[in-house]
């Protein structure tokens, strides 16, 4: 185990892969091994109950299984990070590895990860616009240009009259597509989403998907989907969990 | 007897784990000196106390007469008057949570006088209420009821007090928890009060016990309004805290003593209420919103 | 601290004096006399600010032991001030400045009657009395024992002034009281009783050893000692040591 | 001035609506006797003490000196202390209902002995630490400080009794409120203190103003402890409640006149907190929760 | 309009109408007229935000606009009442009219109708199969047989496994399945259902959807969804909502 955390320690991977996992949550009969490469959209599919959620939420640090690897490389042509910047390395148990230190569990915010849950809890105190700048804040964008960007982002996922509702009055759909702008607002290197599309309308759901794809294009993401349609659209490869 | 193995300090026996554990929000760490500093505030001064106890003879010191009558006598009201915080306090808390009606406001802020009125001015207040020549003097001379001097006056004084708290933190919980369920529960055809018994009870239920334990906590240290509405005779009207005044004039070391039980049997109710099944759920509620999110 | 601070006649005499403060300790039932004679002490030392701190007398004990800044303390009872003597908190010999004694406190008006102690043995009046751990308690039972009525009160109060406010409320048919807290009630009634005199109540005064300006201590201590004290605490009903 | 059209009685106004209704699911009726008598308990011996005010001389009585004096007192300490215990008892009431750590249930039962101990055995226990002969003597006179029957003792007397309220109060909402928003947060990349500002504390808002109203109430009231460790000087100890007490053994009528003029600032200050938006935040969140099914 | 509220006093359509409704909320944008025949299932469909499930809330009861008539109607050849029961008659303002008396609003648990909300709240402090029995229990089916029954729709729905687990340790789409039977449970007359199958995986949608259709059969039904399949298998009729 040791001898393969120095392995992973030097983090870039030839094979290009940048997010590595495998673990197993034995509770809840969910067991999960999958690796995504840099820029890859992988779908993540399997009946109700097969662990979908239980894996993102493995990746982005809510759930520690008691044996679990995850890895996020760093690309192989990085340029050496500044001093001080921690290598983005999360090892067994979601932990982060740096030499000669015991390994310390990453939390979630420190995974350059975003994750959009499949029940998403909108900020209620926050204007749907103000639920985008939350997520842009986070990546250090404020003030004039977050709200620009926001109603932006807002605009393309067609709702851009409703930037300043405040969730409780939103819709199912509405409520959706402020999620999906939030969670990729910051422009994260790496992107888990549970289930975007579900509650989308038949008109709106191939237009989503559209700028979901150009969103998605150049990014490493994993995408929880009931959906054929959304998986053929958007994934470059399927990984089906089963019971 | 047969040592056990010593049990692992908690960072050992969490690397041994075989389940998972959840990541559950905190508090950021700048906050705990904070924290720290607010028990404290509260310890040091229980510890002063405590170190004026002359533990030597405390058991000598509790278990005479006077103090095992004033126990019994401040253990029985305090929970009477608990028990009708909570009766009163639901109802109360749920209906300034959930209606609105003209005076809502000055109603809630009129709850919270008993409060602000030092314990004695509330016992004038009783007095001028429920006293021999007080507003209800007549209806009560009418029907024969004259509370003046007996326990039952120590229990309204210890309602009078207590209630604003067993009201403000039920109001509180309700508010917060919503009206989600009890939507829910309305379109699958339940009725107000299976409603209310089925799903607002032991959703609250955490709530409630708080609200019984901050009564009953506030009950048994009662001493000002008891003393002026009830007067102090052992055995009727002397609870724990009466006991200890007079005490302090003759034997300092024994007002410590007493003072010591009633932080005893406060700790022993407050650490029992919080450890029954149904006070924990919030707690649980908690843990199960951080686990949803890996569902 | 008062805002005056032109030099007055007094006797640590001196000019550009800084104002200066005095504060005085005393049992609350003391809060009307010496708040008078504060008035009158203060007409004669100008620039002094007098502070007074009413508390019953076993707080003001515990509160001069632990380091409260007085600069002279009354109480009610000389068994209180022993405490003081004991902890060596005084300077020199606390002082008796009044003695009080016992009355029955009835509602104005005297409804049930009430002439004598005896009658406060009829079990159909509700008694109130202090408890036998504080001073006028203390009084109470040597009363008791010297006249050899038993008394079966509804309430023993940890302080006079809860005897009182239970009769003047009409709650308890009669009390026993201190008379100068009759004296000082609208509401209720004083009734003597001869066997009153079994049971007197000494009131002690001292300057506290820690003061700050022992000397304007020791003056108030003599102007409460003085003539023109008495006639104040005369008023209210205290008899003299 | 033009008079305005006269304006309708509420349950005119919601006939002619023009705006929907939503289902409030309320409280059973049956709930409302208790939830009135609860309110009776509280509000009758209130107007039995009004009733003793001679409201004719009231003016007069409360702007007396020594009525100003301790009023303006009073509400600075007050104000002081309801601040404090929200800058302390927020963290700790966090702490509390979010981390667990050995002891974590007795420091949960200990915060509570402020309401257990009658306030003069508080007063008793802060002489106990803070004087000279107490626990903290030697580093206090080390360091100089002194607080013994200054204003900043009243503060801590008041501090030290309110600081329960404001914990407890925090600490359900918090319970109760879970964890969900924060785990929202924290996968969207927010570290721990951008979730505390952004994300905790506007949610909890109410709770906190809650808290804050509680302790300025309770300190408001504080009577016992403050005598006991603060005494009762004119100007820098004698608070209202203090005030009220020494004016009722020789002059009730302005007793009566000052409690009144307690009742009112706290009537006042109650009123305000509550108008203010962000206290009424968890208010419409229980209206929006239900609007929510309407979406 | 009192002159209709006497013509539906009686109650009776011979068209066959069920359930009626003509309302406007303007604040939301919404302005809806339709009818549902006895033992039909109206499909109710449209874009995000067209008002679909602001619908179901109206005729459920939990939104009253200013200007609405909602009717449910008894059966042509429905048995004169008992005694004492009222008469199922909702008219303007979602009121409930009975001869001489005011109309006062009808509160949802007493309309006959049971609504599954798009976002169901299921119960944390019961099991699964509470949750399901909390519904029969409702129509008077208490004790053993409730346990039972509902055991048995939790199997029907493939979930008989989790009936004593709590909501919070569910997956998503077991959530949706406990929502459903917990909803049908109870047999109600009416049956409002807000896209029951969004959460559902691939394998299991056609099998919930063919349980529905049973269920459903000779049930009045309005039933909001965005999949075609799903209008396809279980609607008689459509209703397109438009923004
Ligand atoms: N908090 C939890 N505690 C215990 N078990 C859980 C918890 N959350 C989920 N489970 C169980 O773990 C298994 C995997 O759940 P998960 O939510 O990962 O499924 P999923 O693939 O996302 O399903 P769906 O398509 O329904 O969303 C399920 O059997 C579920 O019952
Ligand atoms: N509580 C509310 N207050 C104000 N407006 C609301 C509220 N709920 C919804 N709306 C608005 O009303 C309109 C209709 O919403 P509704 O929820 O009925 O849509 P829907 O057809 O169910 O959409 P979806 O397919 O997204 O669930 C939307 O424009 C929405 O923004
Ligand atoms: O003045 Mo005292 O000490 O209350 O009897
Ligand atoms: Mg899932
Ligand atoms: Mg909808």
């Amino acid at each position: 185990m040791t001898m393969e955390h120095e392995d992973t320690a030097a983090g870039r991977r030839p094979d290009g892969v940048h997010l590595r996992a495998e673990f197993s949550v034995p509770e809840r009969g969910v067991s999960v091994s999958l690796a995504v490469r840099r820029g890859e959209t992988l779908a993540l599919t399997g009946p109700n109950g097969s662990g979908k959620s239980t894996t993102l939420a493995v990746l982005a640090g809510l759930l520690v299984p008691a044996h679990a690897r995850v890895e996020l490389h760093p690309p192989a042509d990085a340029t050496p990070r500044p001093a001080g910047e921690r290598p983005r390395l999360l090892t067994a148990s979601g932990a982060l590895l740096r030499e000669g230190e015991r390994p310390v569990a990453l939390p979630p915010h420190r995974r350059a990860i975003t994750l959009l849950m499949q029940e998403p809890r909108l900020f209620p105190h926050m204007t749907a616009a103000g639920n985008v700048a939350f997520g842009l804040r986070n990546a250090g964008i404020t003030g004039a240009e977050a709200r620009e960007r926001a109603h932006a982002l807002l605009g393309e996922l067609g709702i851009a009259h409703l930037s300043r509702m405040r969730p409780a009055s939103l819709s199912g759909g509405q409520k959706a597509r402020v999620a999906i702008a939030r969670a990729l607002a910051s422009d994260p290197e790496v992107v888990l989403l549970d289930e975007p599309g579900a509650a989308l309308d038949r008109q709106s759901a191939p237009l989503v998907r559209g700028l979901l794809a150009e969103l998605l294009a150049d990014r490493t993401c994993v995408l929880v989907s009931h959906s054929p349609e959304e998986v053929e659209a958007l994934a470059d490869r399927e990984h089906r969990l089963d019971e | 007897m047969i040592p056990g193995p010593p049990s692992a300090p908690t960072h050992i026996r969490s690397r041994a784990r075989t389940r998972s554990r959840e990541h559950r929000p905190g508090v950021p760490s700048a906050l705990l000196p904070l924290a720290a500093l607010g028990a404290l505030v509260i310890l040091v001064p229980v510890a002063g106390l405590a170190a004026r106890v002359p533990w030597g003879e405390f058991l000598a010191l509790i278990t005479r007469e006077d103090s095992l009558t004033a126990l019994r006598l401040s253990a029985q009201t305090a929970a009477a008057a608990a028990a009708i915080c909570v009766l009163l306090g639901v109802p109360l808390g749920m209906l300034l949570a959930r209606r609105s009606f003209p005076g809502h406001r000055v109603l809630r802020a009129l709850v919270l006088l008993p409060v602000v009125l030092p314990p004695v001015v509330g016992g004038l207040a009783l007095l001028a209420t429920f006293g021999r020549t007080g507003l209800l003097a007549t209806p009560m001379e009418a029907t024969g009821i004259d509370i003046a001097f007996t326990t039952t006056a120590v229990i309204c004084a210890q309602t009078f007090v207590s209630l604003p708290f067993a009201v403000m933190s039920v109001e509180g919980a309700v508010r917060t928890h919503g009206t989600d369920y009890e939507t829910a529960a309305a379109v699958l055809g339940a009725g107000p009060w299976r409603t209310f018994a089925t799903v607002t009870l032991p959703l609250l239920a955490p709530a409630i016990a708080s609200a019984a334990v901050l009564a009953f906590a506030r009950a048994l240290g009662e001493f000002g309004a008891t003393l002026t509405f009830a007067g102090s005779l052992a055995g009727t009207t002397r609870t724990l805290p009466l006991e200890i005044y007079l005490a302090r004039e003759t034997d300092p070391d024994a007002a410590a003593a007493i003072s010591m039980l009633l932080v005893a049997i406060a700790l022993l109710v407050v650490v029992t209420v919080y450890s029954l099944p149904q006070s924990r759920r919030s707690h649980d509620k908690g843990r199960q919103a951080a686990r949803d999110h890996g569902a | 601290s008062g805002p005056d601070s032109s030099g007055g006649g007094d006797s640590e005499g001196g000019e550009a004096e800084e104002p200066r403060t005095l504060t005085v300790f005393a049992a609350a039932s003391l809060t009307d006399t010496f708040e008078q004679l504060t008035d009158a002490f203060s007409e004669q030392h100008d620039g002094v600010d007098v502070q007074l701190s009413f508390a019953g007398s076993s707080d003001l004990v515990a509160q001069i032991t632990e380091g409260a800044p007085a600069d002279v303390v009354a109480t009610a009872d000389e068994r209180t001030m022993q405490q003081l003597v004991d902890d060596s908190l005084l300077t020199g010999e606390p002082t008796p400045f009044v003695t009080n004694v016992l009355e029955i406190a009835v509602p104005e008006g005297n409804p049930e009657g009430v002439s004598s102690l005896t009658d406060l043995a009829n079990p159909d009046l509700d008694v109130v009395v202090c408890a036998p751990q504080v001073p006028c308690g203390a009084a109470t039972e040597k009363v008791e024992e010297a006249s050899g009525v038993r008394l079966s009160p509804v309430s023993e109060e940890p302080q006079v002034t809860d005897v009182l406010g239970k009769v003047a409320g009409g709650q308890a048919d009669a009390g026993l009281v201190y008379r100068t807290d009759a004296a000082g009630s609208d509401a209720v009634e004083g009734i003597a009783f001869p066997e009153a005199q079994d049971a007197v109540n000494t009131y002690p005064i001292a300057p506290v050893a820690d003061s700050a300006s022992p000397a304007l201590a020791q003056e108030f201590v003599d102007f409460v000692l003085s003539e023109e004290g008495w006639r104040i605490f005369e008023e209210a009903g205290f008899t003299a040591p």
